[in-house]
């Protein structure tokens, strides 16, 4: 189990964080999009490579509006 | 008028600068930065929402703007040097405005974990913008600390009340070896100007522009405060009298009252 | 935006009535005429001065200004009219700012005998534009004797000292039937936007701007301020809250504790 | 005697304010200037004819810088 | 302190005149009175209602205070003048507060108005205490129409908001040849002390202390502020100064860090 | 009334501190002791001066006050511990009014080094006071530290400004589970009187009564002042009305033109 | 007719001041008191005496509170 | 070479805090006062037996005057 934006997600353990992208609608390439695995920063350039074991904690955000 | 304003070395053709929230649709957002001039605007950082049907960053690009990400919603340096990290990451750029809350009623900065947390962003290699309270001696240690400008606010976010201290505030203006921002409290166009006429370098406007019921008429009104204000401060002022001066000449008056009263 | 500004049946394209008092140079005047945009300006009415040297009827002229004379100096209703009568027929305009000076010190009116001469002076067929005191109920019955508007200072003439007391112009404003123009006091952009803001329909201006250190620059700081003190009334300002309201979502923050610190 | 702007000028008794004003040096279609005479309003049409006897008081104003 | 308070050349032991309007009880006043140690005390003049359970002058004899009739509720002078002439012929005393009102809904005075009543009730032999505007040249002219005092407003009756504009306060205080009673606007203690620190001789009082939850210890209160106040005036207040004036000796300081840390 | 002020689980009889500093004689501090009803003064730690011809000490035990001793000159948490320990040794109390200062033209507090000294003493077991900025989320923290009060400032210490900022005290107030006690500013009674009325528990003063004029008339009347604002918080002031409200009664009014005048 | 304190009162023209205010139950010696009869003060002293006509005003007054 | 408060005192190397406050003029039985050395406070009962050594620095404190 990988916890993803704070929602558990079932038989994605071993996936790279750019799959796990891709289940949010989220294309490797896109702008404007960072990834934190267990606290920290993956650079975008590793998410095709990067494989998210199970248990672990990944926050996938972007820009929204704020002050 | 030659009036540039640097902030961390890049020079800013507008002294105001927006934050995005609150604004109901992207496109009173986009209109409001053509009115307001800025060429800088806060964003927030947050999951992604799946649902979410607009891209702000593109909205932000097509509007030629800078993007300046902010920590809000942190209430610990942890979490706001985190936050900073992925916002350098997700927009390419290591300026942050940094928010440390304490309070989640008055969403007060929290001034020792500012402090952590700026310290530990500028050796980080972050160009940092800290929201800070209007109190002078932090503002100081943030500028030791190596922020690029010191962010005081007037009163709290979202408030409207204006600059509740500008004592303070002119107290942080005259030591401050960096840029004064002010963030946080302007409720409308003479705050706005105030700010700038006790000497901050800029004001930072989020919500009087985007929750006001016309926010693009009132994102002009906020330019022309901190316009005018900027103008008014370089002007010079009249100082304050307590009596009055007269503006027009008391000689040359004519004598009026009828010929046959005779006059003293 | 179209928001004319209606004054005695006459629409006027600038909301900032300029005083002409305080200039050094008639040159600085002309600049400051056209950088503050006003279709108005005050001048006194005075004995000729065989050794003057310019005309300011012509320089004023040249710029395009309507001349509204006034009565400074008088400080009987008596005065005030015949030098009202006297200016009628020197500048072909039936307007006056009548002026009833109660106090050399202050300059403040003098309330009754302001009223008395507003009472003549619509009798005489002129249309009034009484200098008075922040009082209400005077403004009322200034308003009731006919006058064409009503012109409250915030302060003393030539003090800089801005609107003391916002509460009272609030109560002018509130009830008037006619424009109420900011007069006396203002020191700067701020005090310009705020009595905008207030519900002024316009602001009369003399000192702070030609006593300012660089006057034309100035007269663009207040201009500024008028305007944008009248988008911001136009536009609907946010409320003033006692606490904060969030100009960022407090939903979709990333937990960003390390995976091992069990979180809530 | 006459008093014009509160100088007693002699040997003008009888002058007309248009003499008066000459004496100023303001010509008689000058714009900006008004005259009273003894505290009333004397319309610039009039000045040529109007002749201001011994005793009387003349103000002759125009417009200066004031707020 | 040997302080007294001379009002119309009668010497009075308290600075505090109370209104007794609003007080919900007889048996609430009279302790309020003790409370206050006034020793005068205004009252309203209305038709007698048969159905009156209490004589208002019979319980204001009993506390041994002096009556002040007002003119309370009248719009022009003639009322005003016939009110204050009725109250002399019911409470055998030529002593009036002279109230003509120009609006309903602030009850703030009508100068022109309130100048020919006070004309008139001098002429007629009455002493004369204006309920006025803080219109200093006003002010001076009820003085010079020989009023024995001036009872200017810090704010609208019964609004609690203090005084609006202590510069005219202290334009007043500085120009008046009798004594200066602010009269309405009083909230609370710090209003009435501030009102005594600004040179005021006296306070009246009435809404914040009747209609406070618990009136006798609003009493007490404010008695405390009227005396606070005057003690401070006379005592002579330290000057405000910017910056701090260090209040412990900044020598003889120890040096406690550790020996072997070299001190400069 | 009973209104007994806790503080560290000790009962006082006073509500105002008094500072010991700025008087220039030992025998007018003793009288303006008499004159406060203070129970709890305070005092530097310095040098012994060898040519000190008075003890305070013994003075003060004389006036049978408590003894409150300060870090008054500590810029860091390390010389304030030691400083407070050498005062507990000297004075046989483990009070401490605590003040770290950032800056010495303000003598503003440094909030970081302030809480780091806080946290350092309560673990040392001192009751700690902190002299404190207005900020309301470090005076949470300094409540969460283990301190017994939070002493927030009105304004620099000395410069008799008043509160600057009421609504950051006012906040304070709201969620402080301690005495919250303001120290610093005041300059006179009404500024002693509101911050009690906004809620603080006591005030601390000593350059208002020190640097007086007239020392210990000042201390009476700040006394007052304390005492007074405190009963007025208590009673339950009236609210704050934007318009009138009648303190005599609108009808019963009689009619009181002439009979031949038609009446409505 | 006569009106007393607003009040139409019938079948008392000709009344003495000291009638009417005993009417409302006020003694003629009463303290605090004053009477107007058509915007007139009449003195105590000619209560007893003074007859009010018909169509007359009194306004009779006393002591109420306010400030 | 001991330093007392700020001034160097010479031939005194291994007095006593109570030898060094009495050439203060302070009794070691004083109100009031406390005593570091090098930074550690020393309680009052051991000024008498504690030597100071050389290069120490003595602050010895009271009471004065402070907001």
């Amino acid at each position: 189990m990988i916890r993803v934006n704070g929602r558990d997600v079932a038989d994605r353990d071993g996936a790279t964080i750019a799959d796990l992208l891709a289940d949010l609608g989220v294309e490797a390439d896109a702008r404007g999009v960072a990834v934190a695995v267990d606290g920290e920063v993956i650079p975008q350039g590793e998410w095709p490579a990067f494989t998210v074991s199970a248990g672990s904690r990944v926050e996938a955000v972007t820009a929204v509006q704020g002050g | 008028m030659n009036d540039p304003f640097l902030l961390a070395g890049r020079e800013l053709g507008s002294r105001l600068i927006l934050g995005t929230g609150g604004f109901p649709r992207m496109e009173t957002l986009a209109d409001a930065i053509g009115a307001t001039g800025t060429e800088l605007v806060t964003v927030a950082v947050r999951r992604i929402d799946p649902a979410a049907r607009h891209s702000l960053i593109d909205v932000l690009q097509a509007c030629g703007v800078r993007v300046l990400p902010n920590t809000a919603g942190c209430f610990t340096a942890r979490d706001a040097v985190l936050t900073a990290q992925l916002a350098r990451e997700a927009f390419e750029t290591d300026w942050v405005k940094l928010e440390v809350i304490g309070d989640e009623r008055t969403l007060l900065p929290d001034a020792p974990e500012l402090l952590v947390a700026a310290e530990q962003l500028v050796a980080d290699g972050f160009t940092v913008l800290p929201y800070t309270t209007d109190d002078p001696v932090l503002a100081r240690r943030l500028e030791d600390a190596g922020c690029a400008a010191v962010m005081p606010l007037g009163s709290p976010i979202g408030s409207g009340m204006g600059i509740r201290n500008p004592y303070n505030l002119t107290l942080i203006v005259e030591q401050a070896g960096v840029p004064v921002i002010l963030d946080a409290g302007v409720g409308t166009t003479s705050d706005a100007a105030l700010a700038m006429e006790l000497g901050c370098d800029a004001v930072l406007c989020a919500s009087a522009i985007s929750r006001a019921v016309d926010p693009v008429a009132m994102a002009r009104a906020i330019r022309a405060g901190v316009e005018g204000g900027r103008l008014a401060r370089l002007a010079g002022r009249i100082p304050r009298r307590t009596h009055a001066q007269a503006s027009s000449p008391m000689d040359g008056l004519p004598e009026l009252a009828a010929a046959d009263v005779p006059t003293p």
